[in-house]
């Protein structure tokens, strides 16, 4: 039994939503993984916050052009059918709602849909980049986070406790033991890795898992 | 992905009664003279849609396009910046006519009332037409001292846009002034429709040459030598009917 | 002596008053010759609400492509250094305060700057275009009209009687008799015909004419 | 017309004490390193301009470009979206030594505010921040029953922006992903300095192909083969000094 899943898993778990020819913003970081798993015979279209449409994959080692970076400010390629444009033309996608679907990743995800990853508090510097523009852009917002803290704390709260990204703005969280959506104020919970006990899960997760369907086992591939 | 249509009917095939359809062009450049005539002729053939409102900058000239639409008595109310032009009489007798209504509003705050609809802001400040008779009703409020008038807003069910190449994923260019309110259209309908005089493979367009990026565009048809508006009224042409 | 300028004269007298290098429109219509008369040695650039910095002369007939047109719908051409762009960026240009110049038609001015130019009231169809836009955008607004309505009656006058285009907008007006600056809400005279009597000017002018300076004589070349 | 000027000393003579500067750029590209660097030598050699307010997406990298004039002194506050790099060890320590002031604004608000200083829009409204830290302060007003977060608008004294190609007019081209602010930073600067790979005769940009229109241009200097802020990190670089 996966006693959890990898940063890979997680991203291959979430592309496995993503439909043929949507729209997609992928956070820096983890997130940028789920362009590597599309399922064959789709092609999603990926939008990144600094111009670019339709890029492809990171070119090899050696080759890069430093003004062919992704949001994250990694080297990225063209394809066939890319377009440039500028900061206002780009946000203009994410904030008009033209976007399908934007995966971020999260420190704290609350029942009610607020999002927290962009400030862990008055230290240290903060940053806040696209993801407050992606959070009310977006026609879907998900996240993919480790189910808990490096402590072991859960990330998937009642309320927010660090300063917010949005408000009521996650449907879906692709974690690293469970995939659960956010209807109505309450985590219900979709999916979870086989063998991990309901109650274990729910002792992981700082409010109440619903289960009005039956949960589907998480499987993913050894990635 | 591909959002070709193979057809103009198809195109227009789902436009509905009481939509609103913006409309590209200034005057007769960039209008989509085939794209509207086609959705005339569902009207002619189906009864619909009809009860349209329309944006465009204008309000037709002469008896084909936008002025053809109006007289097929499918358009309820314009939203445009200057219902004038050398043969505006199809609009004219309508509105004087109290058959067909107006809101006029001043060209850059048209163009920017339509960028915000696709751009995702609801409301912006402008002094444009502070102090007039156009600015009735707006919340006014300082900044820096200075009055502005309160916009909202344009969007759209439809956007019928003329370009010059597309290609399947919808990324656009267009051809000199025709290109106009046909960027701003294509952002702020949430389906919007675009012909194109050929539709080439992804690639063929420069990636910074394209005007229109594909997230902007649900269907792009080609139409080969697109008709001008100006050609065809100084042949004195009506449609659905062409005049000898 | 000159009675009173034609339009072309007057376009004339404009073009005196616009710097090389200066970006500006012209309004549909009589302000639309002003780039004939461009003196030797300077070079404005022109632009037109419908997307073209630059645009050239009009083409010979028979040679026009109605893609490339003015405001006023009247085929130009193109000339290098020509940019074309959309109505949001034309109007950024205007509304941001790029352009140096605007020059417009009226059917009345006040000695306060406001102007009335887009509607002659109830009846017939209102038409607005870019008039609201150019009068709050460029940095120095000029109108180009008869001293007189056809009827005789006064242009220039203490308060407009018609709706407004712009209030406070306007600060030079080049008349068919006259010069006429605009400043601190009175009509300061510049520049009259030569051998038209002040008193008779006044008699044409709706409110007073101050003459703080001395008023040259307005001269202009047979066109 | 020539906007053209001879050298980059030349280029950024005219910036002065307390000036806003825009610096185009996301991460490094689109840095204009040569203009920036031409700054850092002024300051060295006349002790100005000081106590600049820099609007960037970031917060500089390394010890080169925006870093490297953070590093000498000459910024008070830097209005930004993402004060983090992989390096951002100037920043940071001036930051938390209460030596520099920071305005973090969203990046979608932070290009939309710096559009609207160019299109003349005082101020906007955006569902971005509604309900964060990001929003204290600021006035909220509800369209269609959804909440929105005024923004104002950012003008700047001067522009400091790379392209690659440019006309004596100021016609403009960019380099992929290189256009990000560029092209809202040269409308709402009232001088805009451009850096260009290749000045070129007016007509040799495509009409079409222009992405800043000569308007919103002030200077134009040629820098044939501009420093990649990535490749100067990478080789541990140092302005003003360059490391072994």
């Amino acid at each position: 039994m996966t006693v959890k899943l990898t940063p890979t898993q997680m991203a291959w778990r979430a592309a496995q939503d993503i439909a043929d020819g949507a729209y997609v913003n992928l956070g820096i970081g983890f997130p940028e993984m789920v362009a590597r798993f599309q399922p064959p015979g789709r092609e999603a279209i990926f939008h990144t916050e600094n111009g670019i449409l339709g890029f492809g994959e990171a070119p090899a080692p050696g080759t890069e052009d430093w003004d062919l970076i992704n949001a994250g400010k990694k080297a990225v390629t063209i394809k066939p059918g890319t377009a440039f444009f500028h900061h206002a033309d780009s946000f203009a996608m994410v904030r008009g709602g033209h976007l399908d679907v934007a995966i971020l990743g999260a420190y704290e995800v609350a029942e009610n849909g607020d999002l927290a990853n962009w400030s862990t508090g008055p230290r240290g510097v903060p940053a806040v980049g696209g993801a407050m523009d992606l959070v009310h852009g977006a026609k879907r917002v998900a996240v993919m986070t480790d189910h808990v803290t490096k402590d072991g704390k859960p990330k998937l709260l009642k309320r927010c406790t660090l300063p917010l990204t949005g408000v009521g703005c996650v449907t879906r969280v692709y974690s690293s033991l469970a995939v659960i959506d956010i209807e109505g104020g309450r985590f219900v919970l979709r999916e979870k890795l086989p063998g991990l006990p309901f109650d274990e899960l729910q002792s992981l997760t700082g409010a109440e898992l619903h289960t009005p369907d039956p949960v589907a086992d998480l499987i993913v591939p050894e990635l | 992905m591909d959002k070709t249509v193979p057809d103009l009917a198809a195109a227009v095939a789902g436009i509905q009664d009481g939509m609103t359809v913006m409309i590209g062009g200034f005057g007769g450049s960039g209008a989509p003279i085939e794209l509207i005539h086609a959705l005339i002729d569902r009207f002619l053939a189906t009864g619909h849609p009809r009860d349209l409102t329309v944006v465009n900058n204008n309000a037709g000239n002469g008896h084909v396009g936008l002025a053809a639409l109006i007289e097929a008595g499918m358009v309820r109310k314009l939203i445009c910046s200057f219902p004038r032009s050398a043969d505006p009489v199809v609009f004219t007798e309508l509105y004087q006519a109290g058959k067909i209504e107006l809101e006029l509003v001043p060209q850059g705050t048209l163009a920017e009332r339509i960028r915000a609809g696709g751009a995702g802001i609801p409301a912006f400040y402008t002094p444009t037409s502070y102090g007039t008779d156009l600015a009735a009703g707006k919340p006014v409020a300082e900044f820096d001292g200075r009055p502005y008038v309160q916009e909202r807003w344009l969007k759209a069910d439809v956007a019928l846009v003329k370009a010059h190449l597309g290609d399947r994923l919808g990324n656009l260019t267009y051809r000199m002034a025709a290109r106009n309110f046909g960027p701003l259209m294509c952002m702020a309908a949430a389906h919007t429709v675009v012909q194109v005089s050929r539709i080439v493979e992804p690639g063929a367009i420069d990636p910074e040459a394209v005007v229109t990026p594909g997230i902007f565009v649900q269907a792009v048809v080609e139409v080969p030598n697109p008709a001008q508006e100006e050609d065809l009224n100084r042949a004195r042409a009506v449609y659905p009917q062409v005049a000898q």
